[in-house]
């Protein structure tokens, strides 16, 4: 997703200069946690196509050794998942209001 | 296989309605396939519309006809139950041809 | 990210508090109203629209635009469905390897039963749509399933739709708690936002119908399913009920559900059931 | 409409370019750039054009002038770029020609039709639009050649994906 790329480079800039460069086991943990939130939002039939897309974005830099911006990725995709989460919840009750009675 | 061509042709008076919806991919050259490769052009060139032994409409085509290409003109001089034969062919060579008598 | 989840949760309260003051009168009881339902839903559009004629809403988009009404008129002189619908008159007519042919899997051999489906089905208790009934009628009789989303499917909905064009919608609801359930099930994943653009299926074809996205105009949801299938220009080719909600959900950056999911049958069953009175006009050309 | 980078597009073009050579070579008939449009050759030329007036001096050899007696019918936005319902209707007579040209489109000349003697001049057809773009109609009648223009937005339709 061109839009999420340029994103994931922006959070990759903040994060840099008060961390040390990330390496693999953080990589490995971001991606984890990542995981885990995408799966229950999957669980709840609400993933978002972008937490899907940055996921595999965090695996391709990864893959390339950049382990900066995989982990920028990885964490980005967390925020996605646990907002899409966010959304089913809320929209368990919420949608009544929009209902027309 | 029905034939690719499908036509109306209605007569009124003196003057013979015409409208021909034609399957084809009217493909531009310029399009690239989900895996990224470029999907040749393939696209009618050339359709013609003959009664009573004259060419009464000809149409050159271009890329930029919509896919299933849809024409219609009228013409003056033919009359109920007379033929209509329309043929194309496109740029890879392929043809067909079919023939309608006016309703 | 953290600013852009915190800015989505804010607009979502945001636009929580707004839609609830002006959404009418809340009621409390919960208990499920299918006919008050459809009466409230068409009586909605009705007050909203009031110069479009009621059987005009299943026209979609030409019924909220002139100028593309015209471009719709001037396309249904020789519509680019034609294909698809000579296909699904042939498909129904080819037996399948054991000699039946789909005329033996549907009542009045197929022929203008459209607008009743999707019924609910009592033995499953589960709703059933057009297009799973002609699947499994393909495997009862040893064949493949088509895909719910490509051509196939779609010629043979054509031909069945083209069959029952001007019959009113006519979908029942047994007096079963199973039926009102699905109706119920099917209400809520209608109204629920979803994807990360945050809309529901009525964010734009409640909220919104008449106006632009893009180029496109948004059909109202009254009367939105009586076209299907529908040849849309922009796929160039045909689309079953299955692709066009599996393509809206994307739209919406939300990863689609598997086509015939029990939340697409049962929102099929609930905009069907609301559009009951209106006339089939499938198969449609759309942009 | 995605098109493909400058190298591809070239690509394609000089192929064609080697086609219509050998065709040329060919046939080696004479090759009167008689009354242009009414033979029953295929227009090569033109539609290699990129633009609306090299493809209007490569069909017709000369310039239009604007006039209101054709009158081209077009919607001001296009439901869906690939599929622009577009109709001319005239009250010129003799007229042996009518062509589209759509200037934004990778090679502007749409499509060109012939007017047989006894058919009434008019067309409607179906063309695709890369974007917003100016429609030009022009007709040909008696020799000389006429023009109407009309624009036609065009965007894509759906709210992102």
């Amino acid at each position: 997703m061109k839009r999420s790329l340029p994103l994931a480079m922006l959070l990759a800039l903040s994060l840099a200069p008060a961390a040390r460069a990330a390496n693999e086991a953080d990589y490995k943990a971001a991606y984890a946690t990542a995981e885990a939130a995408s799966k229950e939002a999957a669980g709840l039939r609400n993933q978002w196509t972008t937490t899907v897309a940055t996921l595999a974005a965090a695996r391709k830099a990864a893959d390339g050794g950049d382990f900066d911006r995989a982990t920028a990725s990885a964490r980005e995709a967390e925020a996605l998942a646990k907002a899409s989460i966010f959304q089913a919840t809320t929209e368990k009750d919420a949608w009544k209001a929009m209902e027309i009675r | 296989m029905a034939s690719s061509i499908r036509v109306r042709a209605t007569s009124n008076g003196d003057i013979t309605e015409v409208q021909a919806l034609i399957q084809h991919p009217m493909d531009t050259g310029l399009v690239k396939d989900p895996k990224g490769e470029v999907i040749p052009a393939h696209y009618i060139q050339q359709l013609t519309f003959e009664c009573n032994g004259k060419d009464v409409f000809v149409a050159d085509w271009g890329t930029a006809v919509s896919k299933d290409p849809y024409v219609k003109f009228s013409f003056k001089g033919a009359k109920k139950g007379d033929d209509l034969k329309i043929s194309w062919t496109d740029n890879k060579g392929a043809s067909d041809t079919t023939t309608a008598k006016i309703a | 990210m953290k600013t852009r989840s915190a800015l989505l949760l804010g607009s979502l309260s945001a636009a929580l508090a707004a839609f609830a003051l002006t959404s009418p009168r809340v009621i409390a009881a919960d208990k499920v109203d299918p006919v008050a339902d459809a009466k409230a839903f068409q009586n909605f559009f009705f007050q909203k629209f009031p110069e479009v004629k009621h059987e005009d809403f299943v026209n979609g988009p030409y019924s909220m635009n002139a100028d593309m009404k015209r471009q719709w008129q001037e396309k249904e002189e020789f519509p680019p469905y034609e294909f698809a619908l000579d296909a699904g008159k042939e498909m129904f007519a080819t037996p399948f390897k054991n000699g039946k042919t789909y005329a033996d899997c549907f009542p009045n051999g197929g022929v203008g039963i459209r607008q009743n489906y999707p019924y609910f089905d009592e033995k499953e208790g589960k709703v059933v749509t057009l297009e799973l009934a002609l699947n499994r009628c393909r495997e009862a009789n040893g064949e493949q399933p088509y895909s719910y989303v490509k051509d196939e499917m779609a010629s043979l909905t054509a031909y069945m739709a083209f069959t029952s064009r001007g019959k009113p919608m006519e979908i029942r609801i047994p007096d079963d708690p199973r039926a009102l359930a699905a109706f119920e099930n099917g209400k809520r994943y209608f109204y629920t936002r979803r994807g990360q653009m945050n809309f529901s299926c009525a964010s734009c074809h409640v909220q919104s119908p008449g106006e632009r996205i893009r180029a496109e105009v948004l059909a109202p949801a009254l009367g939105i399913l009586n076209a299907m299938p529908i040849y849309r220009s922009e796929w160039s080719g045909m689309g079953t009920i299955s692709r066009r909600f599996v393509t809206c959900n994307s739209q919406t950056r939300a990863v689609p559900l598997e086509p015939q999911s029990d939340e697409y049958r049962d929102v099929e069953y609930f905009l069907s059931y609301v559009a009951n009175g209106l006339p089939i006009s499938g198969p449609g050309a759309r942009p | 409409m995605t098109t493909t980078s400058g190298p591809l597009a070239t690509r394609r073009l000089i192929l064609q370019g080697a086609a219509s050579v050998a065709l040329l070579g060919l046939g080696n008939l004479p090759f009167a750039p008689a009354h242009a449009a009414a033979n029953d050759k295929y227009p090569e030329e033109a539609f290699k054009q990129k633009n609306e007036a090299d493809a209007i001096k490569a069909l017709y050899g000369r310039n239009a002038e604007p006039s209101n007696k054709v009158k081209l019918d077009a919607p001001e936005i296009a439901e869906n770029g690939g599929v622009v319902p577009v109709s001319v209707t005239t009250t010129l007579d003799k007229v042996s020609s009518i062509s589209f040209f759509v200037t934004e489109n990778p090679f502007a000349l749409a499509a060109s039709y012939k007017i047989a003697e006894g058919t009434i001049p008019g067309v409607a057809n179906r063309l695709k639009m890369a974007k917003t773009t100016k429609l030009v109609a022009i007709v040909e009648a008696d020799g000389k050649l006429y023009s109407a223009t009309k624009e036609v937005k065009v965007t894509v339709g759906g709210c992102g994906g």
